[in-house]
């Protein structure tokens, strides 16, 4: 079996956990991956907790949930205490350190998404895409290009810039980070 | 009673410099975090702007002293996150 | 970044919505309900864009009565929903099969009973698509287990009601429903479609349940010029009512017959490894993506292990299995549910080969679990 | 003075034996229904009034549920359609989706369309949508034999009310009215002419209208009642019914008990396929 | 002349209203439907006599919705249709399953699918009083073939339904509810009741869905001073909706265990000549009548032949089955339907075992019917 | 002039932190609704109309269909029952027929009352059997995600009328009415304290009482349309209603797309359980 | 036109004996008696009494002469079994 | 297995086949017999034609229906035309002659039943209960007193003495008819 890539992205409803998983897999089809998006959510179509799997690898993907994740994003402390601790070892687990303040190990990345977002372009509601830039950068499991033009391309109306700024910012923080790590 | 609209009394009967009693706080306002959703119903409708936003989106008292204890607020919040109690002057404030 | 033009992220309810379009579909009815909705909301918009119509009617016994009124007028016409809806719609599924109004009928089933979890997935509503109505009428329901084959199985609902005059049951369950998947749908000339059989009788010689020479005479849209009636009523070969039991038995059996002799084409399946196989999994819907997965484990681990995934789950492919299963002992059946197509193999290969793999909490089932059965009998 | 008859000339008027146009009498009659019942009066009156607008037989369809009244389509010569129990009008809502240009005629008994069947009979108002709904309204349930509706009069006894019915009934026209409605009458099976009358306006109207056709049950609710024969309950209808102008001078205790006929409303709301069509067109536009 | 005082003519549907009254029953609510009506109607007249309360509502929906309310209230309840009004009410008998109301739900089967023909009797609704409904639940069916068997077995269904928390449906016929028979009722020392049981813990310290001790917490009414909480959501040990699969799992299992420990009270059938049968045939409703004819008729022809008349039909009695036919090659099941109970025999025994002798088209399976499958067997 | 809070004396009306003798809160909150969802409002106005009415807790009942109001009973320490979509209303039913002593609320959405329920709701009205409804009218599907309801206004966009809405809205109030309520009335959730009012008139009287309280679904059909945030839409029910003397005064015109809030019925008739009650009595009578 | 009410003009403008004309039949009644149910509608309300009750239960046309085509029997009879024809005098009646 | 007799009785809707059924089943348990009294009709509840099948026996009834009918009565042509031929050799069919001129068998028994109900009592609708007391004199399947005793208490509230008149009338008839046969 062609290697399997598991993604789990987290948080809050209204955090956009959905879209950047939706991003997320229309990148990795850009990179010409096969890829399966699943996702779990509260009550009905609305609200609550919500979370979405990106199951991403060159070959068939039959079980479509995460087995256990290679990256997680979390963007809220119950989705931390939640995931955080399922991932597998030498994963990689992406915090938003503007909710998250409990993290279940220490080799987990910080960075203000939240905060990021609003500094780059006003709109906190932006921090997911922040996120996937970070996550982008930090692990090349989808190209840049390909990520941009998922944003572009589906990003709602009228926002496709805004969401590429804080695609920048993410990825910059991303690269920053991984400099600094080397 | 008085000749001018500029004073009022109050219920003990003394009498008042009106800007002075409008500042006097009427109502003491309680908000439960936890519940608070940041929805902003409240604080966009006060009347005096006693509430604000604070940095987590939740709900601030920012100027707890121009609440008239309307109660607006406690009415409306769909979640129960706030309340306003009727505060009597204290014996400080009837002598103030 | 190498895209392959037509490749493309879609989602198992979309896929229903685009594969009714690509089958013809003109008309649905429907009522939202988690996690159906979406092919409502995509039928919405597109649906008048190819010069179709949709309603949203106030409930789902509305849904499916406009459904099979707009058969009657002649359109291709489905509607979607989820377990309580379906039980809504029983009655009046009853009336399509009594009456022979081709229509499709799509169910992403979500974890019951009643309300239940509606954001959590099940296969709990199989017998339900069989059973749900009172009375004896066969009925079509068939399973995808991914993006592509939900648009490619919504293409054969559409045939498949028309071609045998049947409401067909479309069962997607919530996980192949909300799924997003990399998917390249075939081009228009690649599918293939089946209009409605229509006939050359003058319209005083039309009869709309003729015994003979075909077990599917042809259903002529109202407003054609051909009049005729319709009756829930157990009727004639004219459709007038009928109180004689002469005419019913050859009706019931004419009903049956219709699908029965068409067997080879209805009953839809994947089989590999079954030859050598030690021991069978039988699965279908989501779980036959488990099921996929532990079965390329467990050969990787040395075992032989056959795979049959469903497609049709009704009628159900008696045969098949009794064969794929022949010269074994061991068949497993993995259902997110209390296990429902585990009776048919049971009944069809004998109760004490049969090992059951089910749960029925919302969740999928893992492929460890099928895993564990099949190491746990070996 | 004998008459000749074989020399007279004789004037058939159109209308009259149009039943042998209109029926399909071969096979299917005579009918099911009881003697006197006025389901039958209902049917010559829906025929006679389609004879009238002189619509061709293949633009027609009538769609029924179930009940007595809902076996009249069997009868008639168009393109018909007996569903399941109150649910005629959302079959119809289907039809009339895909085939606009049809003139779709739902006839529906007061249970089939408004005790199971009322919430797609306000739904169908509210969407005026082009369909022309008649209720016999017998003011029970016939074919299951006289148990109390949602029209029984209060204090009727019923095969399921033996102590007396304490229940309202659904003034229907109104129900309709404020549903949306575009068009709503009430006539009575003795007032035939006046009826067909209506049925005909009912038809040509495009939106969905209704008429309320006041019958009565002889053999089931008549029976339990006493009420008399067929013949009896004919002439309680012609003397318990008023029109509305007659109704208007009354005050609510004189009208209690009375029948009011007359057109409650006609008024022009835009029928629901041509608004759809409408959204065709932005549609394609939008993809154009 | 010589009348047993007790002995009268008492027709099907009557027995069965009366054998509700009975049973304690105190409300009914139900729509007329042929060949139920009789039974609303009975009910009609004799509640408000004992202090009960009858209605009906606008459509089959409402009434189990309102037999559930009121059974929430803490009354015994009943609600009494024919195959489309259970089509209808299969959404809300899910809700009761979920919920764990108990309450009966009568249904006079009659030629289906759809409208059928509402005079003619059929057993084509055993399935959808098992299946009906989405979602995974257990329930309890039961089907007399007399008239004092109706009224037994109405008693016991309100018993089943108290004592197991449960919805309880009775499989009538049109023969059976339409019949009428000689019966000498018994006399009300005579008749077993179950009253729901009751707790004595403090309301705050109340869990209407607890796990243990019992499989069966009892069901306090609303208005009594427990005040709690009823979901048809997935719902915790208190009531409350949950999201977490470990709640869900163990109330499923709960459910199911509840009925499956309880088998032994619950399997009701009559078995005779089963020892040294040769053939044996399994047969219920008024069918089991021309059973017994035939069984009587081959017996006098020197056929050895065993019969097992099934009053429970569900859950089916596995077990019964199993054992009657362990030595058997040849099982006869005659039914009014296209095969539904055969189904499960199937199951338990072995497709090959099995004839199936059936007949839809709204007539009673004759005698020689089932004599020639016998005979020909033989 | 500083305000030394703990040496005030503080006075709490009965009605404030009414939440803690009513909602379950310890294990149910924060509750399910989207921040600023109208919902909370309504229940809020529900409680403190039952604490104004000083009722015993046991012996309210709340029961509910499915949808985000449906979800209102979890957090309300009464008898609670959440049912399934649209039937709300028979189930209550079934409870008031053997409870008749207590005082039952059935909260609903637009679309759980008045699609799927609709039947119910103008037959429990017809009825006139003592139960209380709440609609809350959001206008929309909220827990499925902002489909067009029977109540969304013409020529919205909802997420299934991407192409604007064709429907006529149903008059929630006027529909009560005709069909039989004896009590109907409708505010909106700015207007709380009238709410409230209306709500506690409603449990009051005997018979079927419905309080319409029109509120908003910011979150979905609010987003499709652009209509703003919750205070964005807390003030356009502000803005958009007037009572029902300023209506009075006002053409059709004037008053179209305006919410008329005030008391629509008032009537005295007698109750469904209690006219049982009679027949109990006959019965009774019959067999002594 | 004439002078007094006693004497009215036919179509064909002669002038005729009222009683006369009161007798003769304007309306040819015709009966299906297959299809009749003999439910007593059209004898009931016909309003000068041309019909009556058969021993088989049907009706039958007693009085054929009396019928002033008036049609309320057609018009009512649920079952389409009777129907009425305007007549013309015949040209012997038009000399009579 | 004892003996069991099996009747038929037949007519149109309105005829009250199905009241005679109730009146001889109810008859056959005031004399101490075992009774199974089914029917069938037109649609739902009401019209059309009717019949009336009545089994009688000392032992256990099971099959409720009629096999092969020991009695017959047919008020109509068209129950005749139905039914008439399916009595067993040696059995007895009874036909009201006023509703049913043509008969599969010269051995039937005649009798002007509507006739005799209007005469005896001015009412046509009982003719069945007429027909009733000829098959308990011809047969003595019931004992006449029991025959009586089930017309008395469930003949319709106010009609006992018009019914029992009826009864007398085709006892009566008969008995004349048994007579003449001897
Ligand atoms: C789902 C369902 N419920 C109940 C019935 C039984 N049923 C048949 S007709 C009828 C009511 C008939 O009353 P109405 O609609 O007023 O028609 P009428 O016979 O009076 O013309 C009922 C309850 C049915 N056929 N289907
Ligand atoms: C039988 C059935 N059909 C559909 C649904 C899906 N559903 C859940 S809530 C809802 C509508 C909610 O709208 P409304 O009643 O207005 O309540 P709101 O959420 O707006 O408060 C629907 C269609 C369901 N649960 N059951
Ligand atoms: S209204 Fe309530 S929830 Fe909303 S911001 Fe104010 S306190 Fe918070
Ligand atoms: S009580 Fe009135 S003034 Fe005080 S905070 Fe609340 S809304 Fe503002
Ligand atoms: S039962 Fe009543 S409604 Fe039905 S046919 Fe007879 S008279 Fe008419
Ligand atoms: S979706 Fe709408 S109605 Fe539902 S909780 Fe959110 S705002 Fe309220
Ligand atoms: S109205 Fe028609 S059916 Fe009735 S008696 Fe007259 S002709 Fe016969
Ligand atoms: S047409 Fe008029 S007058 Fe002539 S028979 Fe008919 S009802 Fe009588
Ligand atoms: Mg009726
Ligand atoms: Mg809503």
């Amino acid at each position: 079996m062609a290697r399997r890539y598991e993604v789990r992205l987290a948080g809050t409803g209204g955090q956009g956990a959905i879209l950047a998983g939706i991003l997320l897999a229309d990148a990795a089809i850009r990179d010409g991956k096969n890829v399966v998006q699943t996702q779990s959510y509260g009550p009905e179509a609305r609200g609550g907790a919500s979370r979405a799997e990106v199951v991403i690898s060159d070959g068939d993907i039959h079980y479509p949930k995460v087995l256990q994740s290679d990256i997680i994003l979390c963007m809220s402390q119950e989705a931390c205490d939640r995931y955080g601790g399922q991932i597998r070892e030498g994963g990689l687990l992406i915090l938003d350190q503007d909710h998250v303040s409990r993290a279940p190990t220490t080799r987990a990345v910080r960075a203000p998404l939240t905060s990021l977002a609003r500094q780059a372009t006003g709109r906190e509601i932006v921090a997911n895409v922040v996120g996937l830039g970070m996550l982008t950068a930090l692990t090349g499991i989808v190209s840049r290009e390909a990520m941009e033009a998922a944003v572009r391309d589906r990003a709602p109306k009228g926002t496709a810039d805004l969401n590429l700024k804080a695609l920048a910012v993410g990825f910059a923080e991303g690269e920053r980070i991984r400099r600094e790590a080397r | 009673m008085n000749e001018t609209n500029e004073t009022t009394t109050d219920q003990t009967g003394q009498e008042k410099e009106p800007q002075a009693q409008r500042r006097l706080p009427r109502g003491q306002v309680t908000i439960f975090p936890n519940w608070c959703k940041g929805c902003g119903l409240c604080l966009e409708f006060c009347p005096v702007g006693v509430l604000e936003q604070g940095s987590d989106g939740r709900v601030i008292i920012a100027h707890p002293e121009k609440c008239t204890a309307c109660r607006w607020c406690e009415l409306h919040c769909p979640d129960f996150a706030i309340f306003v109690t009727d505060i009597e002057p204290s014996p400080e404030e009837e002598i103030a | 970044m190498t895209t392959e033009p037509s490749a493309r992220l879609m989602q198992g309810d979309a896929a229903c919505a685009e594969g009714a379009i690509a089958a013809g579909c003109y008309f649905f009815a429907g009522y939202p309900i988690t996690p159906a909705t979406e092919i409502a909301e995509v039928l919405a918009r597109r649906l008048p864009q190819v010069g179709g119509r949709f309603i949203q009617m106030e409930d789902e016994i509305a849904s499916i009565a406009a459904v099979i009124g707009a058969a009657v007028g002649g359109a291709k016409a489905m509607t979607a929903t989820s377990g309580p809806g379906l039980s809504l719609m029983q009655e009046n599924i009853g009336y399509a099969a009594m009456t022979e109004i081709p229509c499709v009928i799509v169910d992403v089933q979500r974890l019951g009973p009643s309300t239940g979890r509606p954001t959590s997935p099940s296969q709990g509503d199989v017998m339900a698509a069989r059973w749900g109505a009172h009375g004896d009428h066969p009925i079509i329901a068939l399973c995808p287990s991914s993006v592509r084959e939900t648009f490619d199985l919504t293409v054969q609902a559409f045939n498949f009601a028309e071609l045998y005059r049947t409401p067909v049951i479309l069962l997607l369950d919530e996980v192949i429903g909300h799924m997003r998947e990399r998917v390249t749908l075939p081009s228009p000339e690649e599918i293939e479609l089946v209009e409605r059989p229509s006939t050359t009788v003058p319209p005083e010689w039309y009869k709309p349940y003729e015994n003979f020479p075909a077990d599917v005479p042809p259903l002529m849209p109202f407003g054609t010029g051909y009049r005729y009636h319709i009756t829930g009523l157990h009727h004639d070969e004219r459709g007038y009512p009928t109180n004689r039991s002469d005419e019913v038995q050859p009706w019931l059996d004419r009903i049956f017959r219709k699908i029965e002799r068409s067997l080879s084409e209805i009953l839809l399946y994947d089989a590999d490894g079954i030859e050598n196989a030690e021991t069978l999994i039988i699965a279908y819907g989501a779980t036959a993506r488990s099921a996929r997965y532990a079965v390329e484990k467990a050969r990787k681990r040395g075992r032989e292990v056959g795979f049959l995934a469903l497609k049709t789950l009704w009628p159900f492919p008696e045969e098949v299995v009794e064969h794929a299963a022949a010269r074994l002992h061991r068949v497993v059946v993995p259902e997110m549910n209390m296990g429902q197509i585990a009776l048919e193999v049971e009944r069809v290969i004998g109760r004490h080969k049969v090992r059951r793999v089910n749960r029925a909490d919302g969740e999928m089932i893992q492929p460890a679990q099928i895993l564990a059965a099949i190491e746990e009998w070996a | 003075m004998t008459t000749k008859q074989p020399f007279n000339k004789v004037k058939t008027p159109r209308e009259s034996r149009v039943h042998e146009r209109y029926l399909r009498h071969s096979k299917k009659f005579p009918n099911v229904w009881c003697a006197g019942c006025g389901i039958g009066i209902v049917m010559g009156s829906i025929i006679r009034a389609i004879d009238d607008l002189q619509l061709d037989k293949n633009d027609i369809a009538m769609i029924s549920g179930i009940g007595c009244t809902g076996r009249m389509p069997v009868y008639v010569d168009f393109n018909t359609m007996h569903t399941t129990h109150g649910r005629a009008l959302a079959f119809a809502t289907g039809l009339k989706m895909v085939r606009p240009e049809m003139k779709i005629i739902v006839v529906m008994g007061d249970g089939d369309a408004l005790a199971i069947g009322g919430n797609h009979f306000i739904h169908a108002a509210r969407r005026n949508i082009g369909l022309t709904t008649i209720v016999v309204n017998n003011t029970t349930y016939g074919m299951t034999g006289g148990q109390y509706s949602p029209t029984t009069p209060t204090d009727a006894i019923a095969s399921t009310a033996p102590y007396g019915h304490i229940e309202q009934p659904f003034p229907i026209a109104e129900l309709a009215a404020v549903s949306g409605a575009a068009f709503v009458a009430r006539s009575t099976v003795y007032h035939v002419r006046e009826l067909e009358k209506y049925i005909a306006q009912a038809i040509e109207k495009e939106g969905f209208t209704v008429v309320e056709a006041v019958s009565y049950c002889h053999t089931t609710l008549g029976r339990i009642n006493r009420w008399g024969t067929a013949p009896d309950m004919m002439r309680r209808l012609k003397e318990q019914s008023v029109t509305r102008r007659q109704a208007d001078g009354m005050s609510e205790e004189e009208k209690q008990g009375l029948i009011v006929r007359g057109v409650f409303v006609d008024r022009a709301v835009p029928e629901y396929t041509q608004l759809y069509d409408h959204i065709i067109e932005r549609a394609e536009a939008e993809v154009a």
